[in-house]
């Protein structure tokens, strides 16, 4: 059963088009990710989905019935803001019980809830107090509770962790990705930051300039994104981008790649229905870990190393191919210093192929 | 901060202090001297005694016209006229805000606009027009088409206070509220209003000071036994016998003061905080 | 609960006392000392027919607020029973349509044959009475301390010469000549004393009752511009916003010898406990002996809508000609009745020598009504020649020339 | 990203309740204020006197205001007293502002005592200001008493200088407000531009000068608007000290139009002089408040 289906879903005020065509179906108990830059409009497209503003154009379901014309409060829904958006005046047991409150659940049950909430989130001392003496993340905390004693059929969450210092976030993220376990309830989350995109997802949208620009899972959309801006986008080291030309040497299609004067044809395994486009304008794109450091091999270039970033399990290695800044994922002991030389081989089979044109994904 | 720049500094802000307090000075010592003390003495020299005939000369008997019975009525009259008017007013003012910063729709910000011109408005022109309106609904010369007029034209300025307060709370506020299920009413009163205590107090204030200090109504919309205290200080201090008693005269636009300077005086740094809360800004 | 039914009962009791008692609102700016005894008098007389008066008084610039109050209050559609207007003001109210009529009162009393033509004139409308006159004041009055005066050896001035005489003796024995208050009424009222000694009746009627062109910029103006500004130096600085009665205490205090006011300046010296003729003189402005300028106080009644209240407005139209009322009232303000014939055996001097004036001027013509007082033109004519006067008081540079020629345009202010 | 659009809105009382709410105050503010402001600038094109009357009279009034001294005399003294007020205000409140702001000892009672004209009524300073301004019985009378017989003040009683009394008491009576304001303004600077900017070796005047100050525009614009508005409609502030006197040297737009409307039977001329103040009040207004509205569409 579909939990939400987002039908080309428009908005737009006067001239300006926020989102151009939405559509989104998952089924119940996914957990959909709308990522992308901000502006993108995802965050437009979860009020819509929440009823807080309405659609230009199109029709948004949740469960089984077609929302538009219900209002937030009947769509069976709760939200967390990246604000949190605690009321200040209340305290947390209040804050938690207010939604209740005005949909008339009995006192009894209200408390059995809040108790049941504070229990599931560890937040039982919190409740007598007020949201200014809470810190971050039992704001943030509060603010799920609120949303969780709701128990509805969709969770939405707006950026929830954008407020948080980094460690926490990354607490509180695997703490949301363990209540998705739990609690097996259906969850649209808007983040940019695509590692939460790619840690929490069943399903990732990304979007930008209205438009999702590829919807798939982690594993689609990080191996073979849409376009040019879906692949910059996923993945940190960002993907390389290396311009070039297709050819073809010995029955092979592959591309011509140039270091240190010394250029070299790498065949492009995948790419044989590119057969009819020799001397097309492309872009090779290669990932960071897509690069081994080999002693010496047929396909691999030597390149100069210009910069050198060490994480600990992996070191950065910065250096140029077809005159463009590359970075290549190599483990410490394969990583040489500034101005050293390494060879590069890259893993081509995992080579994405872009137009240089309509940046879309050739192979 | 160099020990003599602070020097510096304490003395102008006490400098400054003395040419506010000059006058209230003046008034104070003026309305406690006899007359002959205040013909003999000079307008800062200190009373040789002290005696408060003048203020209860000027609260219970001092002729305003032919009675003679003080500012007392003319004092309740404005305690009549203004705790309704400012608190309708600020009601109005509060919910009109809410609705212009919260519930926008088409052409809510034309609305606010136009409601806010009337800040500007000069009074002069509304007193005709208004008498005849006022004597239509059959309440002129009343305190009751007073206290309506002072709603009418503090509408404006309350609607500004509060919106710009109401501004800075956050939508997602809102949103939440209306996904908890709280409707138009609701979201008002549990969750906007008890947040709004810094505007309210600013707004109460400054609605108080703007209603009570008020002449130019007061003159024009009220009659013998409606008529407000600074008409009634008015008329007092033009009613003169061949001797101008400064000191009454002294002693009763304090009395007309006194309200309007406690509220200063004790609520004054509510004033300021509200001011500090997000009233001023854009 | 039984104190509920006692309010209710009190409520219900008040209404109904009220109901008998006609309530008489009545809008004046009588608030001095001498003025303000004197409308006491009028609530007592009318409190003893059993009407209920509801004093609306707006004090404060010579009835200027006053005025504000009047109109809104009539264009609201509920004006006062009475208020204070006067002379061709009557006529503007009349045409606006909200005065009612007195004749039935004006007949039963008797008014046509009690008052002076003149009177009559002023009270009606299109031929029937629209307000009742109170009293009649000599605006061209010299009020004198005749024990400064006497220290230089001088008696009070009867001609300018004199007058400018005299002043410079006293000021050359440190006293104060002339006590001046600086409000565009007093200004307005000197300047009219002025121009009827200077200029002469004839003058003074061409002038400031009929406008005329030519004789506001002649050279006799001029003259007259001249003589008025001379006084200022006579006068103190502080004089710029004083109250005529403070003016008229500093004569009575001896701080100064001489006044130019109307007559009410002697309900101050009275109120003050001094005596006519002893204490301080009062005596016609130098050259205006054989004239009289005068200022009628009058009541204008307005249609009412409350029948009750008529009855009211009728006692208080009926108290305010009658001869009780006239004469305590004028004793208090220190005008004369207006009625012909009255007994003013308890007037003082200066009482019966306005009423004796006043006969005489009747007679000869020279009765002239009050420019500075609202009696000779309408009120923005009035008001724009009050404003040149003032001007030329206050602005040392401006010539008497150049003020003839703003007269001259302010007198044609429609 | 907040929206600034409208929410959208479900059912009936959502869609409908805040414009049912709002009606009452907007159906007042476009009748007593639209509709008078109407009715008066009709007025102004009738030949009134006394009492409003609708015959028309065309240009009439507005040729007879512009030919009367006693108008240009009221504009240049608006002009004299908006602009010394103004900028009055603002230097003096500013100043105690900043003063104040160096975590002065007693500030509270010091705010207090800056504030507390603004509580108080025109009506009751004026009897308090005209006494001391008052040559024969204040300042000037003190200055003698204590020995200095060639000191004059007499700005109250002379037609050149009485316009600038207003000032003075005007000053006195909103330059505390203005601190108040600015106080609250500068509350609300974070403190670590102050302190990077004492890291530059910036000293204190220059910091305040170049960066808070231009840091405090909206409160800056805010203060403008209230105090032009005072300036403009300040009524009380003359009636009570000068009466617009002596003559009429004193006078402004506001105690003109009243003057001709209600004590001299003008109420034409009256009409078309506030026509003239309220098109002053739009002039400078409507430009702001459409900038005001267009940023905030903006935000």
């Amino acid at each position: 059963m579909g939990a939400l289906a987002i039908k080309n879903v428009t908005k737009s005020f006067g001239d300006t088009h926020i989102l151009k065509g939405i559509d989104i179906e998952i089924d119940s108990g996914q957990f959909l990710i709308l990522v992308g830059p901000s502006g993108c409009g995802k965050s437009t497209l979860m009020n819509i989905i929440a009823g807080l503003e309405a659609p230009t154009t199109g029709e948004v379901h949740i469960g089984d019935r077609m929302v538009n014309n219900i209002a937030p409060k009947d769509r069976d829904i709760a939200m967390v803001f990246q604000s949190y958006a605690l009321y200040p005046t209340m305290n947390v047991r209040q804050n938690i019980a207010f939604g209740m409150e005005t949909r008339g659940v009995p006192k009894k049950e209200q408390e059995e809830i809040i108790a049941r909430v504070a229990k599931m989130l560890q937040m039982d001392h919190l409740l007598d107090r007020k949201p200014s003496q809470l810190s971050g993340g039992q704001r943030q905390r509060v603010a799920m509770g609120r949303a969780l004693a709701r128990d509805p059929i969709l969770f939405l969450f707006d950026e929830p962790l954008s407020n948080l210092d980094a460690k926490l976030r990354v607490e509180m993220r695997t703490e949301i990705k363990q209540l998705h376990h739990r609690l097996k309830t259906t969850i649209v989350y808007v983040t940019h930051d695509q590692i939460e995109a790619m840690t929490l997802g069943d399903k990732i949208a990304v979007m930008k300039d209205g438009v999702i620009q590829q919807f798939g899972s982690p594993q689609e959309i990080y191996e073979q994104p849409a376009n040019l801006f879906v692949a910059s986008f996923i993945g940190s080291p960002s993907m390389n981008f290396i311009p070039c030309h297709l050819a073809e040497q010995a029955g092979q299609i592959g591309v011509s790649l140039q270091s240190e004067g010394e250029a070299r044809f790498v065949p492009l395994p995948n790419a044989a229905k590119l057969a009819g486009q020799v001397g097309k304008k492309v872009i090779l794109g290669l990932r960071p870990e897509q690069f081994d450091a080999v002693e010496n091999s047929e396909n691999s270039l030597a390149c100069k190393v210009h910069l050198t970033e060490p994480t600990g399990p992996d070191t950065m290695v910065l250096t140029q191919l077809n005159g463009i800044e590359i970075c290549a994922r190599l483990h410490p002991r394969d990583a040489k210093g500034p101005g050293e030389t390494v060879r590069l081989k890259p893993d081509m089979t995992k080579a994405v192929v872009f137009d240089a044109e309509t940046e879309t994904r050739l192979a | 901060m160099p020990k003599f720049w602070r020097g510096v500094v304490y003395s102008a802000l006490l400098l400054a202090a003395l040419y506010y307090l000059l006058p209230l000075y003046v008034m104070v010592i003026t309305s406690v001297k006899t007359m002959d003390q205040i013909r003999a003495g000079n307008l800062l020299s200190f009373p040789t005694s002290i005696s408060f005939d003048a203020w209860s000369k000027a609260w219970s008997s001092a002729c305003t016209g032919v009675e003679c019975g003080g500012l007392k009525p003319f004092f309740w009259n404005s305690v009549r006229m203004v705790i309704p008017a400012v608190l309708i007013s600020t009601s109005l003012g509060a919910l009109n805000g809410y609705i212009l910063s919260k519930w926008r729709f088409p052409h809510s910000e034309l609305t606010f606009a136009l409601i806010l011109f009337g800040v500007f408005i000069p009074f002069q022109v509304v007193l005709l027009p208004m008498a005849q309106t006022l004597g239509w609904f059959g309440i002129a010369r009343s305190v009751t088409g007073l206290v309506f007029v002072h709603c009418v034209f503090g509408l404006a300025s309350t609607t500004l206070f509060f919106r710009n307060y109401y501004v800075g709370i956050p939508d997602e506020l809102i949103k939440a509220a209306r996904l908890d299920g709280a409707g138009f009413w609701r979201i008002f009163f549990r969750i906007v209003l008890p947040m709004s205590t810094p505007i309210v107090m600013v707004v109460l204030i400054w609605q108080f000071t703007q209603i009570w200090n008020d002449f130019l109504f007061g003159v024009v919309f009220s009659s013998g036994d409606s008529q407000p205290i600074t008409v009634g200080l008015n008329n007092l201090a033009n009613t003169s016998t061949t001797v101008k008693e400064y000191n009454v005269d002294m002693s009763a636009a304090l009395i007309a003061a006194l309200p309007t300077i406690l509220v200063y005086v004790f609520a004054g740094k509510y004033f300021v905080r509200g001011l500090t809360a997000g009233a001023v800004k854009g | 609960m039984q104190t509920l039914r006692i309010t209710l009962c009190a409520a219900a009791m008040t209404v109904a006392f009220a109901a008998n008692a006609a309530e008489v609102e009545v809008l004046h700016w009588w608030t001095s000392g001498g003025e303000a005894k004197a409308a006491g008098e009028l609530k007592k007389m009318l409190e003893a027919k059993g009407d209920k008066w509801k004093d609306f008084a707006v004090a404060g610039g010579a009835g200027e607020n006053a005025m504000t109050a009047l109109k809104t209050r009539v264009v609201s559609g509920n004006p006062p029973a009475a208020a204070q207007i006067k002379g061709p003001a009557i006529q503007e109210w009349g045409d606006e349509g909200v005065l009612t009529s007195l004749d039935d009162v004006a007949k039963a009393d008797g008014w046509d044959k009690v008052l002076p033509g003149v009177v009559i004139n002023t009270m009606k409308y299109k031929g029937h009475y629209v307000a009742a006159p109170v009293n009649v004041h000599r605006v061209n009055w010299l009020w004198v301390n005749p024990e400064l005066l006497k220290k230089v050896g001088a008696k009070a001035p009867t001609t300018w010469d004199a007058f400018f005489k005299t002043a410079e003796a006293l000021q050359k024995a440190g006293i104060q000549p002339v006590a001046y208050g600086g409000q565009p009424w007093q200004d307005a009222t000197v300047f009219e004393t002025v121009l009827l000694g200077v200029g002469g009746v004839d003058f003074y009627k061409k002038t400031l009752v009929n406008l005329d062109q030519g004789a506001l910029k002649s050279a006799t103006m001029v003259k007259v511009l001249e003589t008025y500004k001379k006084i200022k130096p006579l006068t103190d600085k502080n004089s710029a916003g004083r109250e005529w009665n403070l003016a008229t205490s500093m004569v009575i205090n001896g701080k100064a010898a001489m006044q130019f006011m109307g007559d009410w300046a002697k309900g101050e010296f009275l109120a003050a406990g001094k005596v006519p003729g002893k204490d301080f003189l009062c005596v016609a402005a130098p050259g205006t002996a054989n004239a009289y300028t005068f200022n009628i106080d009058s009541f204008a009644m307005f249609k009412l809508s409350n029948k009750d209240a008529e009855k009211g407005q009728k006692d208080l139209a009926s108290v305010l000609v009658s001869p009780q009322f006239q004469e305590i009232f004028n004793l208090n303000k220190g005008s004369i009745p207006v009625r012909l014939g009255a007994d003013m055996s308890k007037f003082d001097e200066c009482g019966k020598q306005s009423a004796k004036d006043f006969a005489a001027d009747s007679k000869s013509g020279t009765l002239v009504p009050s420019f500075a007082h609202g009696m000779a033109v309408h009120s923005a004519t009035q008001g724009a020649i009050y404003d040149v006067v003032s001007q030329f008081w206050n602005d040392d540079n401006m010539t008497a020339k150049a003020a003839a020629e703003k007269l001259a345009v302010a007198a044609k202010t429609m | 990203m907040s929206s600034p659009t409208q929410p959208a809105q479900y059912g009936f009382a959502e869609r409908w309740l805040p414009r049912l709410v709002l009606a009452p105050s907007f159906l007042l503010t476009l009748i007593f204020i639209y509709g008078f402001i109407t009715w008066n600038g009709y007025l102004s094109f009738t030949s009134s006197r006394l009492l409003p009357s609708f015959n028309w009279a065309g240009l009439t009034q507005y040729h007879a205001l512009f030919a009367l001294e006693r108008w240009w005399v009221a504009v240049k003294n608006l002009f004299i007293f908006g602009g010394l007020f103004i900028g009055g205000a603002m230097a003096i409140g500013i100043a105690l502002a900043i003063l104040l702001d160096q975590k002065i000892r007693a500030e509270g009672a010091l705010r207090t005592i800056y504030l507390y004209p603004m509580a108080l009524s025109f009506i009751v300073t004026g009897t308090a200001w005209k006494w001391m301004l008052n040559p024969g019985l204040g300042l000037e009378k003190l200055m003698h008493d204590w020995g200095f017989t060639n000191f004059t003040f007499d700005w109250l009683v002379n037609s050149d200088m009485s316009i600038y009394t207003v000032v003075i008491a005007g000053l006195w009576q909103s330059s505390g407000f203005v601190m108040a304001l600015f106080l609250a303004g500068l509350r609300g600077i974070d403190d670590s531009i102050i302190k990077a900017a004492q890291i530059d070796g910036a000293s204190l005047p220059r910091i305040y000068w170049k960066i808070i100050l231009p840091a405090l525009r909206p409160v800056f614009f805010s203060t403008l608007m209230i105090l032009s508005h005072i300036a403009i409609k300040s009524f009380d502030l003359v009636v009570a000290l000068t009466g617009g006197g002596p003559g009429f040297a004193s006078d402004v737009p506001a105690t003109f139009m009243y003057a001709m409307a209600f004590t001299r039977g003008q109420m034409g001329l009256g009409a078309a002089s506030a026509t003239m103040m309220l098109m002053t009040v739009a002039a400078m207004v409507v430009p702001y408040l459409y900038s005001e509205l267009r940023r905030s569409r903006n935000a």
